[in-house]
């Protein structure tokens, strides 16, 4: 292999704007949706979807909903089926719903969710974890001693699609991310067929420190710069 | 005594069994705790992915993406660091904290503790809950003695949900503290302003009075607090 | 046709099958492809933590904590990633990786491979060969097609300890390339060099002809190759 | 909480010379050694340990033990009972020393061990991987099929004394790394009762990006400067 300059550099990943890359989204998809409390949610995929697809009957891996979050209004157009992540309880529509038979909810902790996600997305298929061991959470899970200790075994979690909310990328497609925002982005980036990314900027290859990227290209397949048009 | 008197009572003393380390403060009078721990000597641990949280921002400092556990808007200090809630979750299921401060819906003598949910309406948030007390060295249990009923909250056995088995080390209230030892609880302090009667009442565990066991004069302690 | 001579054919021929995408190389002559993927089309990952491996660095610009997973100095380009080895194989295990080319002992014409043991030596090490021939999307072996004896690799059932189960792909060799589909060997090119009669002589595995069958003049390959 | 100046933040971590720091291992200890090939070996303080202590009776968990380290050095010294990694097969003196009885080997894939470390050090005691099923490293351990495809059951990997090699800490002992000598280093951190760190520079609290910072110091015991004798 010789040398080579920036330019020539060619990964597998796609810039889109935010139209094409949400039109990748199969109806009815099992999707991953990154973000904690009101922070790096994906926030311009997800209102790019509600107005330009008709996708609905979807499952969301999100560790909530968020009341005043596109997620939240993707949730009150009925267009989300069923939701895996570990509280749900600020969202008064939610609840509603649920009592009601309108969403489908799967309650995890959130270290089981996380780690879930992440060896979901390194080849892992199941683990034990001590969490909710002895609790209702576990009630219908397999549980094993290890040491003494009772541990529940639980499945890790794939998608079809992840929408990820990052801050830059570069134009190969590596990611870092800004402060809490980080949260639950990483994970699902890894842990999905199809991982789109939403980002404040995109910048020339070798800007990002080797050291400090966060997210490798090989867990990414779409970037979009948010409020771009086109790329 | 006003409510938040009570409450700021309650975070005072369980601050006080902090002198140093990584520490997780949960919701409600947990969070008032982070007022009266040793400046520089405890770290703040958040499970969105920040070791190190500093104090609330004023509001022309606030940053959407600078927020802690309870969504509220937060600062870092200098020797803070960012990560996933995946190695969040591994401090704290891994026992890399030394101690959590929660509150509890109920706690039993065997330290049992229940925090999630109510028995017959619905169960839609957990949380961080659950690892936090699994994992944490130390669980604090820093609680009002009894429910705003009235009812008491120290049971020998736990009637809601639990969130996890045998895990509570020490329990706070207004009026006492506790601590369980090998499944068994002990009285190790009380304010003098109730007596053991009234205390018994409330306290609808056993217990034993523990070895140390001492007599403090809340009124003073709040006084020099104020 | 010198040993480096079969070597570099068949590494040149194993490159063919790369358009694009991230490939791990593994020792032998696996390492030699390298110098015949499209350039910047192809990224090289190395299980010790590095995605983006540049080429070999004149020996000034040798750094010891640049090494890739062949103990050898080497460079990073502009798009380069460092990260732990559980990413690392968080990378391989989990299917991200578009493909890997490795050597073997021995391939079975149901995709089982055998490339880290030979029964009655001490077996002492197996490195990251099982990660990656687990996970990554395609597993292309890149061999000579018999031993230095002179013995069959390709082979209707491997008789060394496995590396893993039906996970091979495609098979290169300086005589042949074939593929492995639904647990059936199947020759899809030939060189013009070998006869079928003295190609079935050296391959103890049964296989059809494939659909897209074609012969292959290795001489003019390897003029336009040097 | 008030506002505080750097100075004023102290965690628990000691920062000590090497001689000291090797002090608090103990004798037989199960011990971690980072480092893949002659990269990100601790060899400042295994080379203290060496000089300085008696310590023998070692379990190491380490990658391998690599010709020309301190590591080989103290397996050389038969202060090693027991190896549990992926490679030996480079090193002659290991395989005869294998032969002849001196040393106990576990030989785990090489994603196994990195993954049983992470884990280890996560409060996640057993997982399901797919390498090795089907194969003679995975024929005294328990399999099982998820979604029709066979894995095998791995318990992690704790330890009582991990030596790590970062690249620098800061004086809280957050670590960072450099380039592949990152390697198995910041999850042995994780993994062990007491992680005792050397570093090529100390620097003051807020030098660090807190969103590069590797290895946050919750993970960190102690750290050591390499060629200092003294802090």
């Amino acid at each position: 292999m010789s040398e080579m300059s920036v330019g020539s550099i060619i990964t597998n990943v796609e810039f889109l704007c935010a139209e094409e890359a949400v039109s990748k989204i199969p109806n009815k998809a099992r999707m991953m949706v990154g973000g904690f409390g009101r922070s790096g949610i994906p926030e311009y995929l997800l209102e790019t979807m509600i107005e330009t697809t008709e996708i609905d009957g979807l499952t969301i891996i999100s560790n909530n909903i968020s009341e005043g979050s596109n997620l939240h209004h993707l949730f009150m157009l009925g267009r989300i089926k069923k939701a895996i992540g570990t509280y749900y309880t600020t969202s008064k529509e939610v609840v509603k719903a649920y009592r009601e038979n309108r969403i489908e909810i799967e309650l995890l902790p959130q270290g089981t969710l996380s780690e879930a996600l992440r060896l979901g997305g390194s080849g892992i298929p199941a683990f034990y974890t001590p969490t909710s061991a002895g609790t209702e959470l576990a009630k219908n899970k397999e549980s094993r001693m290890f040491n003494g200790r009772e541990y529940v075994l639980e499945e890790s979690l794939t998608a079809k699609v992840a929408l990820v909310r990052a801050h830059k990328a570069d134009r190969a497609g590596n990611l870092i991310y800004r402060k809490s925002a980080r949260n639950f982005n990483p994970l699902m980036a890894m842990a999905a067929d199809l991982t789109i990314v939403e980002v404040d900027e995109i910048v020339e290859m070798g800007e990002l420190d080797p050291e400090q990227i966060v997210t490798p290209f090989i867990f990414v397949d779409v970037v979009v710069e948010r409020g771009r048009e086109n790329d | 005594m006003t409510d938040l008197t009570v409450k700021r009572y309650i975070a005072w003393r369980a601050a006080q069994e902090l002198q140093a380390g990584v520490v997780n403060l949960g919701i409600g009078i947990p969070t008032l705790v982070a007022d009266y721990l040793s400046p520089g000597l405890v770290t703040l641990h958040s499970e969105n992915g920040i070791l190190g949280v500093g104090p609330s921002p004023v509001p022309e400092d606030e940053d959407p993406d600078l927020i802690n556990a309870g969504k509220a808007p937060v600062t870092i200090q200098p020797h803070s660091s960012f990560f996933d809630s995946s190695l969040s979750f591994a401090m704290m299921r891994g026992g890399h904290l030394d101690a959590t401060i929660i509150g509890a819906l109920q706690v039993a003598a065997n330290g049992d503790i229940a925090s999630w949910a109510i028995p017959g309406k619905d169960v839609l948030g957990v949380g961080g809950a659950m690892d936090l007390v699994v994992g944490a060295k130390r669980v604090i249990v820093a609680t009002t003695h009894v429910t705003p009923k009235g009812e008491p909250k120290i049971l020998s056995k736990c009637k809601y949900p639990l969130t996890a088995k045998g895990r509570v080390d020490t329990i706070i209230t207004e009026y006492a503290v506790f601590k369980i030892r090998q499944s068994k609880l002990y009285l190790v302090e009380k304010v003098e302003e109730i007596s053991f009667e009234d205390l018994n009442q409330i306290t609808e565990a056993p217990y034993e009075i523990g070895g140390n066991f001492k007599t403090v004069v809340r009124e003073e302690l709040m006084h020099a607090l104020s």
